[in-house]
């Protein structure tokens, strides 16, 4: 299956993918007015330190602990892309709690958020990896 | 001082209804243009730092960046241009040689743009690329005098090595040091894939990019800056730099700063040390000495390796080139007064050398005169634009061209000629980490294929139409040259008719 | 064709429908259980009342989950008895059904412990049910004062379902702080504080000496004023299928990291067990649903001739009170770090080389780097732990780790 | 208008060729009555002849014929050969006035050998030498033109429909086993004797029908073995450059074809290892000798004809045989007028030499 793979020796730390995946998901159809005066809570997000930086959004785990510690059944997976039911979903963090990556995060209205590879929102395609200047993120099928 | 105060040069036009904010302006400037400003709780420039290398209106997401050059003027005089009065006061302000980078920017006649290519028309077809071969494949080297045969009869193999190239063009010397460890990489992937060669330059060869050896060139420059008989075996072909066209007689300067463990480790010069390349071999004072470095290169690599003269355009190429020819070379490069660098005095760049066109066409018509052509091949480099200055390159004499700035464009470069500063946007003319990682060869190699696949694609095109279908029956066929716009002069010396004769 | 029948119908019993169903396609599921609803998630009562959610959304798994998952399901029966030698189970009508492979998933039930004068209260409720939820719902009205007993998770989450709905709540518990299963005393200061801004009242370090009518007199002496109890004292495993066949038993049945009991094919998830917690290396009964759900599909994997283990098991929690996130794990043993501020509260425990609990009440973003140091026992040599320490993030750990983790 | 050698003059033609590989003699008119078939592919702007095998009695010496303006030329020319040659014979060629034929130069030929003392002073050798003669006079005597110089053949060309000019140089009176000829639709001379085909360098002989694009490369490219291309026709330079391949490089009929028609490096690459080396090996040592654009051409020489198409074979060519004799033309119907019944007709791939010579038993005859 297609997954979007972070290589953090070519990430610039430029953020842009932060910016992309908030304007991907704002459900706008331009970035200006999606994004202005907004501060943006994006489903990736990025590392910095030090000169390394890279992003980090959900890894659609095959044996995804998030989608099995789900109290609700608002996770699940399909055609091994996980996705978030948003009206199923009370809120309760579990899956922030089980997530090693800490890739699934409170979004503004209470429930969770976490990336679903732009496959529900208008974009249709990974914004983030579409932005990405350096090829940081990819998506594509290994092995 | 107040009167070293010089208004900038561009200025930053930011799009208030479009900027979001986001910093991506501010993160990716090396020169520190942008910042964000909290008390006005918006994103502010500082144009004096700006170069023009369009880095941050490239990743803008919203399009909310341009750079305009500024409109504030001296009071105008059609002699003492703006240009000329800034370069005083910089001068009389530090007392120094004034440097640039990349190729002469100066409005000289391009003679690419005086000339015209023929077509078929009637009485004879032209090829359609598309439906028949169509051959760019060249072998660059010495060709022999004489065929000679065996005592059955059979004809034997007396040729000298030979550069095998897919497509007739390579790309021309820039040092590991000069660009970035993922610029080389780059090249060297991009020269692997298209079946043609990169060069080292003067800078050595890194130990990661040996396995690219058979599609490397490598040089031999006046500083002799990482020569040893395993370099000289690694590659290909061996060049020896007399010249560049972007400086010709002068040498070259990779200062300190930039001689990081890698380069130090690639040149054979200690961490931190200037590379200081002297304008002529010191072991070369005459054509003779040339000759012998010749055969010693012969002789290092075992008579296996073409061996490349390259020489800037200047006054007397053509008699400078003839004695090359008979100095042993296999190759010759000859590099035009538009042909880039990382960093040259700004008025030896401006001011010094000779238009490729007319070099090439006095060095081929020489070697031709002196019946001495096909003992060697002419490469010719120092702005080729295009697939059309190569076709035209070749229909004067040219066996394939070298192309460095364009390379460079296609890796990102946007010609703002900084390169001396090593804090290059675009991850290209720069060691600093931060930068160099900007320019992912995964991308850059695939860019370069893309266009010299491209431009192959249009030699072809431009071949077919003229009833052509193998380019060395392009190579020195003036006759499908007409000029444009030029003297008598001008077209007796590229060897050309006008149009309309 | 196996035959495989399951008791109960929640996360375990969900678990170990989808575990056999990831090996076998077609092998025959009964699931058997005394509650008739569809499958839902038992946490989810209090936000049903709370408004959150509905009957609807509250499902577990979609309406067509057992039709899909081909499960013969009877639902409203209770099992009374294990005949492990005949291999079958006998229900309270009577009826045997004959199984394979067998997974109890039983679950607990709420234990209520001897208190004065407990008859005499009359709209006296438990917490642990979707009926449940539906009494205690129809009982309340804009004036009822109701008493809780118990200030752990089911207590507090009926406090906060109901609270908008009542005139007030007040709430007691033995223990000298709230949710003392969960929280160290710090932290549940902030919960409580927070709780208390929303109206509520407790009762700590205090318990109900007698209960009158419309009144409970504390030890303390304190009476309250209640017309609505709700008992959240604590839960009993439901053992008595296993143990009345000499299965071992402990607080809960016991279980290997197969979900296997102590009787040939016969397993048992969830609630009604007791499993092994790597934070503390100590068997434990983790009522925990994601627990219960990853023992069920272990189970499951192996009842269908699979080969699974589930032996990173720890006790968690992430629940929020009125807004107010909170995010457990593991055991709170060894040296703490604890940071503050901005309303929130973090404590990290570690111990030889091993995190080997954190609370986390307020920002508790990307808390799951945390516990997935604990339950995989990173050592922390390996990792920065100074930086991690700060906020849970990849960096801290190596390069490589770090390609492995995004990369790969 | 410029004529040949001022400016560059693309043509389309017609070519045809004839030889009796048994050294059986044919008589000029059967090639004149093949080349008038196709008189549609000329314009009435040149044609011409080569026959081989034709002076059998002085077949030992240099058949020079030689166009002149005036008699002035001719003495200067006349200078030149006494210098150089010891001169056997002179004489007008014969011709028979024809209204079709205008504008006719002075037409001589000399049946001459290399003065011993001139040939040991120059260091050449006897073909180089003559060579070398020719260029000489054709670049630096005004009016002269020696367009035919080779020994036992003969080159008959003119301004005017081929068919006119082998009645006008009255072809029927001349026979010999090999015959090539040309009509020419040249699209911007004036018509000029010395431009017409067939050219010819000592016993070579080149019959084009074509353009090739490859022209100025070729040029560039053979003029600097001592070969100056005076005309700026195809054919010249393609007879310069068989006149090199074959005399200078001594390569075989088949490689030389190898060199101009070369083959396409994807066909090299596909073939057995040896033949594979000696193909990129010629590639590789004579690019400027790759013949490009569209060429037929017929290659008269000592005991033999070649016919060649360009590699693509974008010009028609066919080949006929019958008994001894092997046929060459452009189109099918200049092969058939004189031999309607053959055993063999077939049309070469482009880039493939067909080669036809005398048998020995028939070189020893000659």
């Amino acid at each position: 299956m297609k997954r979007i793979y972070v290589d953090e020796k070519w990430c610039l730390g430029c953020h842009l993918c932060e910016y992309n995946c908030a304007f991907a998901n704002s459900g706008k159809d331009n970035m200006a007015k999606a994004l202005k005066n907004v501060k943006i809570n994006p489903r990736i997000q990025i590392e910095e330190k030090d000169g390394i930086s890279f992003a980090v959004s959900c890894r659609h785990c095959e044996e995804p602990l998030c989608v099995k510690g789900c109290i609700t059944g608002a996770l699940s997976v399909v055609d091994g892309v996980i996705q978030i039911d948003r009206e199923k979903c009370v809120g309760c963090y579990t899956c922030v709690l089980s997530c090693p990556y800490g890739a699934i995060m409170p979004s503004d209205d209470g429930v969770v958020q976490k990336c679903e590879l732009c496959l529900k929102n208008s974009h249709g395609k990974p914004a983030c990896v579409e932005g990405c200047p350096n090829r940081a993120i990819i998506y594509e099928e290994k092995e | 001082m107040a009167i070293d105060f010089l208004y900038p040069e561009y200025e930053v036009v930011r799009d208030k209804d479009k900027c979001i904010g986001c910093r991506v302006c501010e993160r990716q400037c090396s020169n520190e243009v942008h910042s964000y400003d909290e008390d006005l709780d918006c994103m502010v420039s500082e144009n004096a730092n700006c170069v023009c290398c369009h880095r941050c209106v490239a990743l803008c997401p919203t399009r909310a960046l341009k750079i305009v050059k500024t409109n504030h003027t001296f009071k105008e005089n059609a002699n003492w241009k703006g240009e000329h009065i800034s370069e005083i006061y910089r001068q009389a302000g530090t007392g120094g040689v004034l440097l640039s980078s990349m190729g002469n920017p100066k409005d000289y006649p391009i003679y690419w743009d005086k000339m015209l290519i023929n077509a078929s028309q009637v009485t004879n077809p032209s090829i359609d690329p598309l439906r028949e071969p169509m051959e760019t494949r060249v072998f660059l080297g010495s060709k022999p005098e004489k065929v000679e045969f065996n005592s059955k009869g059979e004809i034997k193999n007396n040729l000298t090595p030979q550069l095998k190239l897919d497509i007739p063009i390579m790309f021309s010397a820039m040092s590991y040091g000069s660009i970035s460890y993922n610029a080389h990489e780059s090249l060297a992937r991009a020269a692997e894939e298209l079946g043609t060669y990169y060069n080292t330059g003067e800078g050595g060869l890194h130990k990661d990019f040996y396995k690219y050896g058979s599609h490397t060139i490598v040089q031999v420059a006046s500083g002799r800056f990482g020569v040893h008989k395993d370099y000289l075996n690694a590659g290909a072909a061996i060049e020896i730099k007399m010249g560049q066209g972007a400086k010709p007689g002068i040498g070259g300067h990779l200062p300190g700063i930039k001689v990081g463990d890698d380069i130090s480790k690639t040149r054979m010069i200690p961490e931190g040390s200037d590379a200081i390349s002297p304008a002529p071999h010191h072991d070369i004072y005459s054509i003779e000495d040339l000759r012998q470095l010749v055969y010693s290169l012969k002789e290092a690599s075992d008579y296996k390796k073409p061996v490349i003269v390259k020489i800037a355009a200047v006054h007397n190429v053509a008699a400078i080139a003839s004695g090359i020819a008979r100095g042993g070379a296999d190759i010759i490069a000859i590099d035009g007064y538009r042909g880039g660098t990382g960093a040259a005095p700004t008025r030896i760049r401006d001011n010094v050398g000779i238009p490729i066109e007319l070099a090439l066409a006095s060095v081929d018509q020489r070697l031709r005169e002196e019946g001495i052509r096909n003992k060697v091949s002419i490469v010719v480099g120092g702005s080729i634009r295009s697939s059309a200055d190569i076709v035209k390159a070749i229909a004067l004499g040219a066996d394939a061209v070298y192309i460095g700035t364009s390379a460079l464009l296609a890796l990102g470069c946007h010609l703002c000629r900084s390169c001396q500063q090593g804090k290059c946007n675009w991850g290209i003319a720069t060691q600093r980490e931060d930068l160099v990682r900007r320019l992912n060869p995964d991308i850059g190699y695939k860019r370069l294929v893309n266009l010299l696949t491209a431009w192959n694609h249009e030699i072809k095109e431009i071949m077919g139409g003229m009833g052509i279908n193998s380019i060395e029956s392009l190579r020195g066929n003036r006759l499908m040259l007409r000029g444009i716009g030029l003297t008598e002069k001008e077209l007796l010396i590229l060897g050309i008719k006008h149009a309309g004769e | 064709m196996s035959k495989y029948v399951i008791i109960g119908n929640s996360a375990g019993a969900i678990g170990c429908v989808e575990g056999i169903r990831s090996i076998d396609n077609d092998g025959e599921i009964t699931l058997i259980a005394s509650e008739p609803h569809h499958t839902y998630s038992r946490p989810l009562i209090s936000y049903l009342l709370y408004g959150k959610t509905d009957e609807q959304r509250m499902k577990y798994r979609s309406d067509s989950f057992y039709k899909d998952n081909k499960v013969r399901k009877m639902l409203g029966k209770t099992v009374v008895s294990i005949d492990n030698n005949a291999k079958k189970v006998v229900l309270s009508d009577g009826k045997e059904v004959s199984y394979e492979k067998l997974m109890v998933a039983t679950g607990s039930v709420p234990f209520v412990p001897p208190m004065d004068g407990l008859d005499k209260v009359k709209k006296r409720f438990s917490f642990m049910t979707l009926d449940d939820a539906h009494k205690l719902e129809k009982a309340i009205t804009p004036q009822s004062k109701v008493l809780i007993v118990g200030a752990g998770l089911i207590g507090l989450k009926c406090a906060e379902g109901i609270n908008d709905k009542v005139e007030s709540i007040t709430v007691v518990d033995l223990a000298d702080r709230i949710l003392p299963s969960i929280l160290d005393n710090e932290g549940s200061v902030v919960v409580r504080k927070h709780i208390e801004s929303k109206g509520i009242k407790f009762y700590l370090g205090n318990s109900v000496k007698t209960f009158d009518k419309g009144k409970a007199t504390l030890v303390s002496g304190a009476e309250i004023d209640f017309d609505i109890l709700v008992l959240a004292v604590g839960v009993r495993p439901c053992v008595s299928l296993i143990k009345d066949i000499g299965g071992k038993v402990n607080r809960g049945i016991i279980t290997d990291e197969k979900c296997r009991t102590s009787l040939e094919n016969i397993y048992a998830a969830g609630d009604c067990t007791e499993s092994y917690d790597v934070s503390s290396n100590k068997n434990k009964v983790m009522a925990l649903l994601p627990n219960a759900y990853m023992q069920g599909e272990t189970a499951g994997i192996n009842m269908a001739g699979g080969n699974a283990v589930y032996d990173n098991a720890i006790p968690m929690n992430a629940i929020g009170f009125f807004g107010l996130h909170i995010i457990t794990a593991g055991t709170y043993e060894g040296d703490s770090y604890v940071s503050t501020g901005n309303g929130n509260y973090k404590k990290l425990f570690y111990k030889s080389n091993r995190l080997k609990g954190y609370i986390m009440i307020g920002d508790v973003k990307r808390a799951g780097i945390y516990t997935s140091l604990i339950k995989k026992r990173t050592p922390l040599s390996s990792i920065d732990f100074d930086l991690i320490k700060e906020k849970p993030q990849l960096m801290a750990f190596s390069k490589k780790v770090r390609k492995e983790f995004l990369a790969k | 208008m410029l004529k040949e050698g001022d400016i560059r003059i693309p043509s389309g033609c017609a070519i045809s060729g004839m030889i009796s590989t048994s050294g059986k003699k044919i008589n000029g008119s059967k090639i004149v009555r093949s080349i008038a078939t196709m008189h549609d592919r000329s314009n009435g702007l040149g044609g011409g002849f080569a026959g081989y095998g034709i002076y059998p009695q002085y077949k030992d010496l240099y058949a020079f014929h030689v166009f002149y303006d005036s008699n002035k030329s001719r003495e200067e020319c006349e200078r030149f050969l006494d210098r150089h040659f010891d001169i056997i014979n002179l004489s007008k060629i014969p011709v028979k006035p024809n209204q079709t034929i205008t504008a006719e130069p002075l037409i001589w030929r000399y049946f001459v050998n290399p003065l011993p003392t001139k040939l040991t002073d120059s260091q050449l050798d006897e073909k180089e030498f003559v060579t070398r003669s020719v260029i000489n006079i054709n670049s630096n005597i005004d009016g002269a033109y020696v367009f035919s110089c080779g020994k036992n053949m003969g080159v008959f060309k003119a301004v005017g429909f081929p068919e006119d000019v082998g009645d006008y140089f009255r072809l029927d009176e001349y026979e010999g086993y090999a015959w090539t000829a040309h009509g020419r639709y040249p699209t911007n001379t004036p018509g000029w004797w010395g431009g017409a085909h067939p050219f010819a360098m000592l016993d070579y002989s080149i019959v084009h029908n074509g353009e090739i694009s490859s022209y100025d490369a070729n040029r560039r490219d053979i003029e600097m073995y001592g070969y100056k291309c005076t005309l700026q026709t195809d054919t010249e330079v393609i007879t310069y450059i068989i006149d090199y391949l074959l005399r200078k490089q001594k390569l075989s009929l088949e490689d030389a074809a190898n060199v101009i028609a070369a083959p396409f490096w994807s066909t090299i690459e596909s073939m057995p290892k040896k033949e594979r080396d000696k193909l990129n090996y010629l590639r590789n040592a004579f690019p400027g000798l790759l013949i490009t654009g569209p060429f037929s051409i017929i290659l008269g020489f000592e005991g033999g004809l070649m016919a060649l198409n360009d590699r693509l074979k974008l010009r028609s060519m066919v080949i006929g045989e019958k008994d001894d004799m092997v046929y060459m033309a452009s189109e099918e119907c200049a092969i058939r007028v004189i031999e309607p019944e053959l055993d063999k007709l077939w049309s070469p791939k482009g880039g493939e030499p067909v080669i036809a010579t005398l048998q020995p038993k028939a070189i020893a005859n000659l």
